[in-house]
């Protein structure tokens, strides 16, 4: 009798440990990011107030927007390079249709949102029919609306009207609109990651071969999460114009990698089928204040890049010892 | 009336003819067994009954009604769910998630609602008797028995009236798969038609109503069970008599101890192996599934790590990588479990998975001479009988059977004389299985010292010399002679008793 | 006027080239000696030609409560609202090179007006007025790119027989300039003059690679294009001058304005270069443009690195070559 | 000879893409075939050819290779700085330089073999890392020009022909007996298409994909070296293009990029394609908008063409014609 008590002690301790051990990506980006708020808080006064919370999340917001698109996808198993293009395509055509009528800016951010989401189907669809690597697809398609981009607005300028512009930097019970948006994104997901078709994404993510047997048509899950990486992409040039005020034909290019960067720092598998958002909202938090961190440390600035190269690389390497280990034991 | 009638179905697969016009009747409440060699057409043609794979040609009735489903989906309105010969179980999902996969019971929210997953799980296993698995275990971490086991649990979560079981006791460990069976019986006698595909003999006599043989993608006859002999089905099976199984058994194990193995260890899998095998000798190990088989073969091979001391040949070796293992003149083979994931290269040719181990020794100033690789190749697929059209054809286009000897013509390339067979006849069909044993007596004959663990007890008793019988990563028994049988095997396995 | 030495920072967005490298340096002597020398506590931030990469550093910058930020501008546009943000906090606001267009912020630059009519009006004036020609689009997407293109192509239009038959870009880098003019001389058989925006010395390269008669090439003022310019046979080029001391300028006026605490109606506050050239002229269109005929020695320095940007120094403190280069 | 056809289908296919490239090209652009354009082509596609060497074989095995653009940056930057325009202190310089590629390919592939980090974040750390270096290292400084030796070597010609086809060429024929002639030719491919086969068939795993890395970090810094001839500078950014233009003439000459099969012959059309393509373009007169759409449509429909579902109808076709054959040869 004691020995088995123990046993399931035992048991349970280890279902315990593997249990952290699957969440050890997630946990080891938490801790970065403690690392470098500590570090941050003291070296630098106000660091823990609402104003710090609203400045730093306005400044990771446009990357939190693209890297949930891109978490969506590489959960699938996917990799979306087009987001480039699509926020530059969004920031152009918003700060070349917008004008100042309310309603006129209504109709276009939907359209906007519509064009993100159809060319993102689209790029679902061709990967599914041609069963191409969505790799040169989106890579592909980055240099495609680009270019559509720079021809409906060669150079940045266009411009959207000062109250949009304020709506960015609105503020409610203390808080700016930036982090209702972050609260909203959190909320998306607590229910997005409970219903059936986050399971099938990553499902498919997992095994496309298993997934298609078990009657997911690929096709359909592409056209929905690369449709959905695009409207994200689009909602992200929508909040981008906020902060630039207008259009800027190649702005997007500066958040493909980035988007990539936040979701494996926070723990978002390659290989599809692991990870979460919240996972991506530390990782784009991380990213955001690895600068501020370079410059209260009177550093070069050129130490910013290797900052982040290092900081990604050992995310990486924790999550692929926590794996080693969590297959060891599972085995 | 039958519930299922197929005529003249044909499959093409580029230039490969999988079915060739076959035809198949069946009906509710029986269980009817498909039989034929590897690459006859049955999981192409199972394939086709659940919607994977479209067909050429030819007609298929359900219920008296057109029936040409184009994914599984429209398979299951028909009523008919399919346990696949290649797993469809996504191994980053739980074992729960995986059987109520896209038919979770939802909250209003539209969110998964887990609690009653749970129950419903538990609700399920009850009913067919389960054996235990952990229901929130990720796929992933699971053995591939566990593995089949919740395949078929998510097979019968679509509460089918059709249900396929395609070679689904190839991987269960002797209990599981006797379980199987009578929750098939249960199934056909609840008014459900089970289809079964199964290569051993055994368990198509224990269960069937109906047999159906195919060969080279036709239909060959259907029989009542009761009323046709093994011989009979083994003959329309390959298209010629068998002339036995099982080899005839000659001793030809020398005293020289080819491979040494004290105190090997890798806890908590292995916990302190011992044994000697000899040159010439055939040893078999058996023991219930997850005790330390698959550590042991791996470790010894230099895929895993493990301590202890291995003497090759009289001298001391301590493998870190398969390549040291396979290398130098005297070496350790070995035909590993998974032949897809860690045997063949299946986009390949023939001629490259042949000669991969050993393509180094083609090599003459860095350069590959070519015509010995070509030459080297054609002779050990003759002396396999490896049936391809050409050594250019791509491996992953054989049947499984051919698959597997190309398995063993990669080792046997090496200079390896030690040979490690892991389960080497899982999911082959009679005939090559009967080849397959025949090789290693040939072998043995020739001097090679072979281990050889296979899933099938039957196996064990027929072909290895002595039966090494593991239980929690110890030998608990070492059977010689006449005590190899398979109830002395089984209790070995199960019960207490004198160590070796 | 606060107590001295005023905090300025210089917010860069782009460090790969020549020219930002020696505008940083030049702004580091300038305030080490000289007029300025013990004033200015100056520090360098530089991004990666993000432009949300800048917005973060001038909020960071903020937090710091400088005197004053200098800004060479990722976008014209995009920095806007956050430069709003620096001059309602009371910060001076000064973007230079790239300029902005923020209204509180003062813009210093050289006339980009004037410099590419100057040298397209001395290009058609050495061909006669008739003939083909290209032009380079500089990076795409940049606004300083499409000023200049612009600004090359509204004085051709004067020109009813000079034709543009190709357009390339040339990306402000040698590779890029020699390739893309590479391909349209095969594109096009005549070609009697090629307006880049870079250094003109991969023009001249390519004429010669592909054999061709060396025709009349405008660029800008580098070393190595000066160079190029005066040891070729038969060159004739006209070199636009942007020089890389706009930060030391940038940083006198914020001094200025700290000093007197009076800030100039005027916004736009132009730095003039001179023009260096082979064939000097007298411009019809701005006649106070001032040339300078190139000379080995005196404004190509054979013994200095090819990128150094040529005029060096500003006039009220002494900046040397090897200073520039920082080759010593 | 049939075989060969279907087998290395992709390949011929895009020597016929280029062929037919050449043609519209000649079309547009009377002086594309006078030997002094065919010449500046042919030198400037041998830099991609170079660079994109290494990349094939990264490819090859399974893995993908981002850092080439810091890799051919930093060799570009040292060797000026090192040589200070002189030829002799080529002589430990260009092996030191080398070496030096190497030894980031050596980093590169212990990451992805050895700790297991996924090679697209591998290698795009290691690219930021060494871009932040180099910038630190340098501190700014402008590069003096390059050697005339090195000038030699990317531009000059021995009696007639240009010294870098020379270079290339012989890397072909290395490239084409290692892939094709070489035992470490047959691991590659064995570890690009399954690695857990390729190890338990006893190919050094670890050893050959390190050394994919450690030939991409050379060809890299090899092409850093000779592109600073062509420009007779270096200069911060030279590399930056090549990170697509690489990736794209491997995928153009066949290719996939989940590793396993392709050929470094194919990779030389696909050098040949790009840059005939980047000539053409400016050739047509498009806005910059337009030529970056173009260029994306391009790499899309070479994708396409080489799709899986395209060589099955390919596949199918010949099965019918053959049918055909089959039964006039009956009847
Ligand atoms: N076979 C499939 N392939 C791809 N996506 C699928 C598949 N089945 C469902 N989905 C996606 O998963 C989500 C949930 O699936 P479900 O079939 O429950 O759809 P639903 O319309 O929400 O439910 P209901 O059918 O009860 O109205 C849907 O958004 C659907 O797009
Ligand atoms: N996807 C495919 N591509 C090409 N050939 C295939 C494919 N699937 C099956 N085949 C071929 O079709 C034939 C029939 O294969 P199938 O898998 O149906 O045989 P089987 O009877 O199930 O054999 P086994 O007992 O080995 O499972 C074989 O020759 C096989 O090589
Ligand atoms: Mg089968
Ligand atoms: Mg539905």
């Amino acid at each position: 009798m004691n020995s088995s008590s123990k046993q399931l002690q035992s048991a349970q301790s280890m279902n315990m440990q593997s249990r952290l051990l699957a969440h050890a990506p997630f946990l080891v980006a938490c801790s970065m990011l403690v690392v470098i708020v500590a570090i941050y808080g003291s070296l630098q006064t106000g660091v823990f107030t609402i104003d710090e919370i609203n400045l730093n999340t306005a400044a990771a917001m446009t990357l939190m927007l693209a890297a949930t698109g891109q978490t969506i996808v590489l959960l699938r198993g996917g990799i979306d390079l087009s987001i480039g293009g699509m926020i530059s395509l969004g920031t152009v055509i918003a700060a070349t249709r917008f004008g100042d009528d309310p309603a006129n800016i209504l109709l276009w951010s939907g359209i906007i949102l519509a064009i993100g989401f159809g060319i993102g189907a689209l790029t679902g669809l061709l990967i599914s029919v041609l069963r191409l690597q969505p790799f040169l697809v989106t890579l592909a398609g980055w240099s495609i609306l680009n270019g559509i981009a720079l021809m409906i607005l060669p150079t940045d300028g266009g411009k959207v009207p000062e109250w949009w512009i304020g709506s960015g930097y609105l503020e409610f019970l203390g808080l700016g609109t930036p982090v209702w948006i972050l609260l909203a994104l959190i909320v998306f997901w607590c229910w997005f990651r409970a219903t059936r078709l986050c399971t099938i994404i990553k499902a498919t993510g997992s095994s496309e071969k298993s997934a298609f047997l078990s009657g997911v048509s690929i096709t359909r899950i592409n056209i929905i999460t690369y449709g959905l990486s695009g409207f994200f992409a689009a909602l992200a040039s929508l909040y981008l114009t906020t902060q630039i005020g207008g259009g800027s034909p190649n702005i997007g290019t500066d958040y493909i990698l980035p988007s990539v960067a936040a979701a494996i720092i926070g723990g978002v598998s390659l290989f599809g089928g692991r990870g979460h958002l919240f996972g991506t909202i530390v990782g784009a938090y991380i990213l955001t204040l690895i600068g501020n961190l370079v410059f209260v440390l009177r550093v070069s600035s050129y130490w910013q890049p290797v900052m982040s190269g290092v900081i990604l690389l050992l995310a990486v390497l924790a999550s692929s010892y926590a794996e080693q280990k969590a297959r060891k034991r599972g085995s | 009336m039958d519930i299922v009638q197929v005529k003249g179905l044909t499959k093409r697969f580029g230039g490969i003819v999988a079915l060739d016009g076959a035809d198949f009747s069946a009906r509710l409440g029986e269980v009817h067994a498909l039989l034929g060699e590897n690459g006859a057409g049955k999981s192409t043609f199972i394939q086709i009954l659940s919607g994977a794979l479209n067909h050429d040609g030819g007609d298929i009735l359900v219920d008296g009604q057109d029936y040409r489903p184009v994914n599984p989906d429209e398979a299951l309105g028909r009523g008919i769910a399919a346990v696949f010969q290649e797993l469809s179980l996504v191994p980053d999902l739980s074992v729960e998630q995986n059987i109520w996969f896209r038919r979770e019971p939802r909250t209003w929210l539209r969110t998964v609602d887990v609690s009653q997953m749970r129950q419903q799980t538990l609700e399920l296993f009850e009913r067919y008797h389960f054996p235990s698995i952990a229901t929130t275990r990720e796929v992933r971490n699971l053995t591939l028995a566990e593995r089949q086991i919740v395949e078929v649990a998510k097979g019968l979560a679509k509460n089918p009236r059709i249900l396929i079981l395609d070679e689904a006791t190839s991987a269960l460990p002797a209990s599981e798969a006797t379980w199987l069976l009578s929750l098939a019986r249960q199934l056909a006698d609840e008014g459900r038609l089970v289809i079964f595909i199964s290569h051993r003999m055994g368990e198509v006599r224990a269960i069937a109503d109906r047999v159906s043989v195919f060969r080279n993608g036709s239909t060959v006859a259907t029989h009542d069970a009761a009323a046709v002999s093994d011989d009979q089905i083994v003959t329309e099976m390959i298209g010629r008599q068998l002339a036995r199984l099982y080899p005839e058994r000659m001793d030809t194990a020398t005293d020289r101890v080819a491979l040494q193995v004290r105190d090997f260890s890798s806890p908590p899998m292995l916990n302190g192996v011992n044994f000697d095998l000899r040159e010439g000798e055939v040893l078999g190990v058996g023991g219930l599934q997850g005790h330390g088989q698959r550590e042991m073969f791996q470790s010894l091979f230099g895929a895993d790590k493990a301590l202890g001391s291995v003497t090759l040949w009289g001298k001391p070796v301590c493998f870190d990588t398969p390549r040291q293992a396979l290398s130098g003149s005297e070496g350790i083979a070995l035909v590993p479990e998974d032949r897809r994931g860690q045997g063949l290269l299946l986009t390949k040719s023939v001629r490259e998975n042949l000669s991969l181990p050993v393509i180094r020794r083609f090599s003459h100033l860095g350069l590959l001479n070519q015509r010995k690789e070509a030459e080297l190749v054609r002779e050990t697929m003759k002396s396999l009988s490896i049936k391809a059209d050409t050594p250019e054809q791509i491996a992953g286009t054989l049947s499984g059977g051919n698959q597997q000897k190309v398995i063993f013509g990669k080792m046997l390339m090496t200079q390896a004389r030690v040979l490690l067979l892991y389960d080497p006849t899982r999911g082959v069909d009679v005939g090559t299985k009967g080849e397959i044993f025949q090789l290693m007596r040939q072998l043995a004959s020739e001097g090679y010292a072979i281990l050889f663990y296979s899933s099938d007890l039957p196996e064990l008793v027929n072909v290895a010399d002595r039966v090494m019988v593991l239980r929690s990563g110890r030998v608990a028994r070492m059977l010689e002679g006449d005590d190899i049988t398979e109830e002395e095997i089984l209790r070995a396995a199960v019960f207490d008793s004198e160590a070796a | 006027a606060k107590s001295e030495p005023y905090v300025i920072y210089l917010s860069n967005n782009f460090v790969g080239n020549d020219w930002r490298q020696q505008m940083e340096r030049v702004a580091e002597i300038s305030v080490a000696k000289g007029p300025l020398k013990g004033r200015v506590d100056l520090r360098i931030e530089n991004v990666e030609n993000a432009v949300q990469a800048q917005i973060n550093s001038l909020n960071n910058i903020m937090r710091q409560k400088p005197d004053a930020i200098l800004i060479d501008a990722a976008s014209d546009t995009a920095l806007n609202p956050t430069i709003k943000k620096a001059c309602d906090a009371g910060i001076v606001v000064i973007s230079f090179d790239q300029v902005v267009t923020a209204p509180c912020a003062y813009a210093l630059g050289s006339d980009w007006d004037m410099i590419p009519a100057v040298m397209a009006e001395w290009l058609a004036k050495e061909i006669d007025g008739k003939g083909k020609v290209i032009v380079d689009r500089g990076l795409a997407g940049a606004p300083i790119s499409a000023q200049l293109q612009g600004g090359y192509e509204k004085v051709l239009a004067n020109y009813p027989d000079i034709e543009v038959v190709g357009y390339y870009n040339g990306e402000y880098a040698l590779g890029p300039e020699q390739s893309g003019v590479a391909a349209l001389l095969a594109a096009n058989p005549q070609v009697d003059g090629i307006l880049t925006q870079g250094y003109g010395s991969g023009a001249i390269q390519a004429l010669k690679d592909a054999g061709r008669p060396i025709v009349p090439v405008v660029g800008f003022s580098y070393n190595v294009a000066a160079l190029t310019c005066a040891q070729t046979e038969g060159a004739r080029c006209i070199l636009g001058s942007n020089p890389a001391y706009l930060s030391s300028e940038a940083i006198k006026l914020a001094v200025e304005i700290l000093d007197t605490g009076k800030r100039p109606e005027e916004r736009s506050v132009v730095v003039k270069g001179d023009f260096v050239t082979t064939h000097p002229f007298k411009s019809e269109l701005y006649p106070s443009a001032t040339m300078l005929k190139i000379a080995v020695g005196e404004n190509a320095f054979p013994d200095q690195p090819p990128g150094l940007t040529l005029p060096i120094t500003p006039d009220w403190v002494e900046i040397t070559a090897a200073e520039a280069a920082g080759s010593n | 000879m049939n075989t060969f056809l279907s087998r290395n289908r992709l390949i011929v296919l895009a020597y016929i893409g280029m062929l037919l490239l050449v043609l519209i090209t000649a079309f547009f652009s009377p002086g594309f075939l006078s030997a002094s354009n065919l010449r500046s082509t042919f030198i400037l596609a041998s830099f991609v050819g170079i660079v994109a060497l290494g990349q094939t074989f990264v490819i090859i095995g399974g893995g993908i290779d981002l850092s080439i653009p810091w890799v051919l940056n930093s060799a570009a930057v040292l060797m000026t700085l090192l040589c200070a325009g002189q030829d002799l202190p080529l002589i430990w310089v260009v092996p030191l330089l080398l070496a030096g590629g190497g030894l980031i390919g050596l980093l590169n592939g212990a990451g992805v073999a050895l700790l297991g980090v996924p090679p697209i974040i591998m290698t795009l750390a290691a690219n930021v890392i060494l871009q932040g270096l180099i910038l630190v290292f340098t501190g700014g400084t402008p590069t003096p020009a390059a050697p005339d030796m090195i000038k030699f070597l990317s531009v000059g010609r021995i009696s007639g022909i240009p010294v870098i086809a020379l270079i290339w060429t012989a890397l072909t024929v290395l490239a084409w007996l290692l892939l094709s002639k070489s035992a470490f030719g047959r691991h590659l491919y064995a570890v690009g298409t399954n690695v857990t086969v390729a190890r338990y068939s006893g190919v050094p795993t670890t050893r050959t994909t390190i050394l994919t890395y450690v030939i991409s970090g050379m060809t890299a810094a090899l092409g850093g070296i000779l592109l600073t001839g062509y420009s007779g500078v270096a200069y911060l950014g030279m590399g930056d293009s090549y990170l697509f233009t690489t990736v794209a003439a491997v995928a153009i000459g066949g290719a996939p990029i989940l590793g396993g099969s392709g050929h470094y012959i194919g990779t030389v059309a696909g050098a040949l394609v790009l840059t005939i393509l980047t000539g053409l373009l400016p050739a047509l007169n498009l806005s910059s908008g337009a030529l970056l759409v173009v260029y994306g449509a391009v790499i899309l429909l070479t994708v396409s063409i080489g799709s899986e579902t395209f060589s099955e109808m390919w596949a199918s076709a010949s099965n019918r014609r053959k049918r055909i054959k089959e039964g006039t040869e009956n009847g």
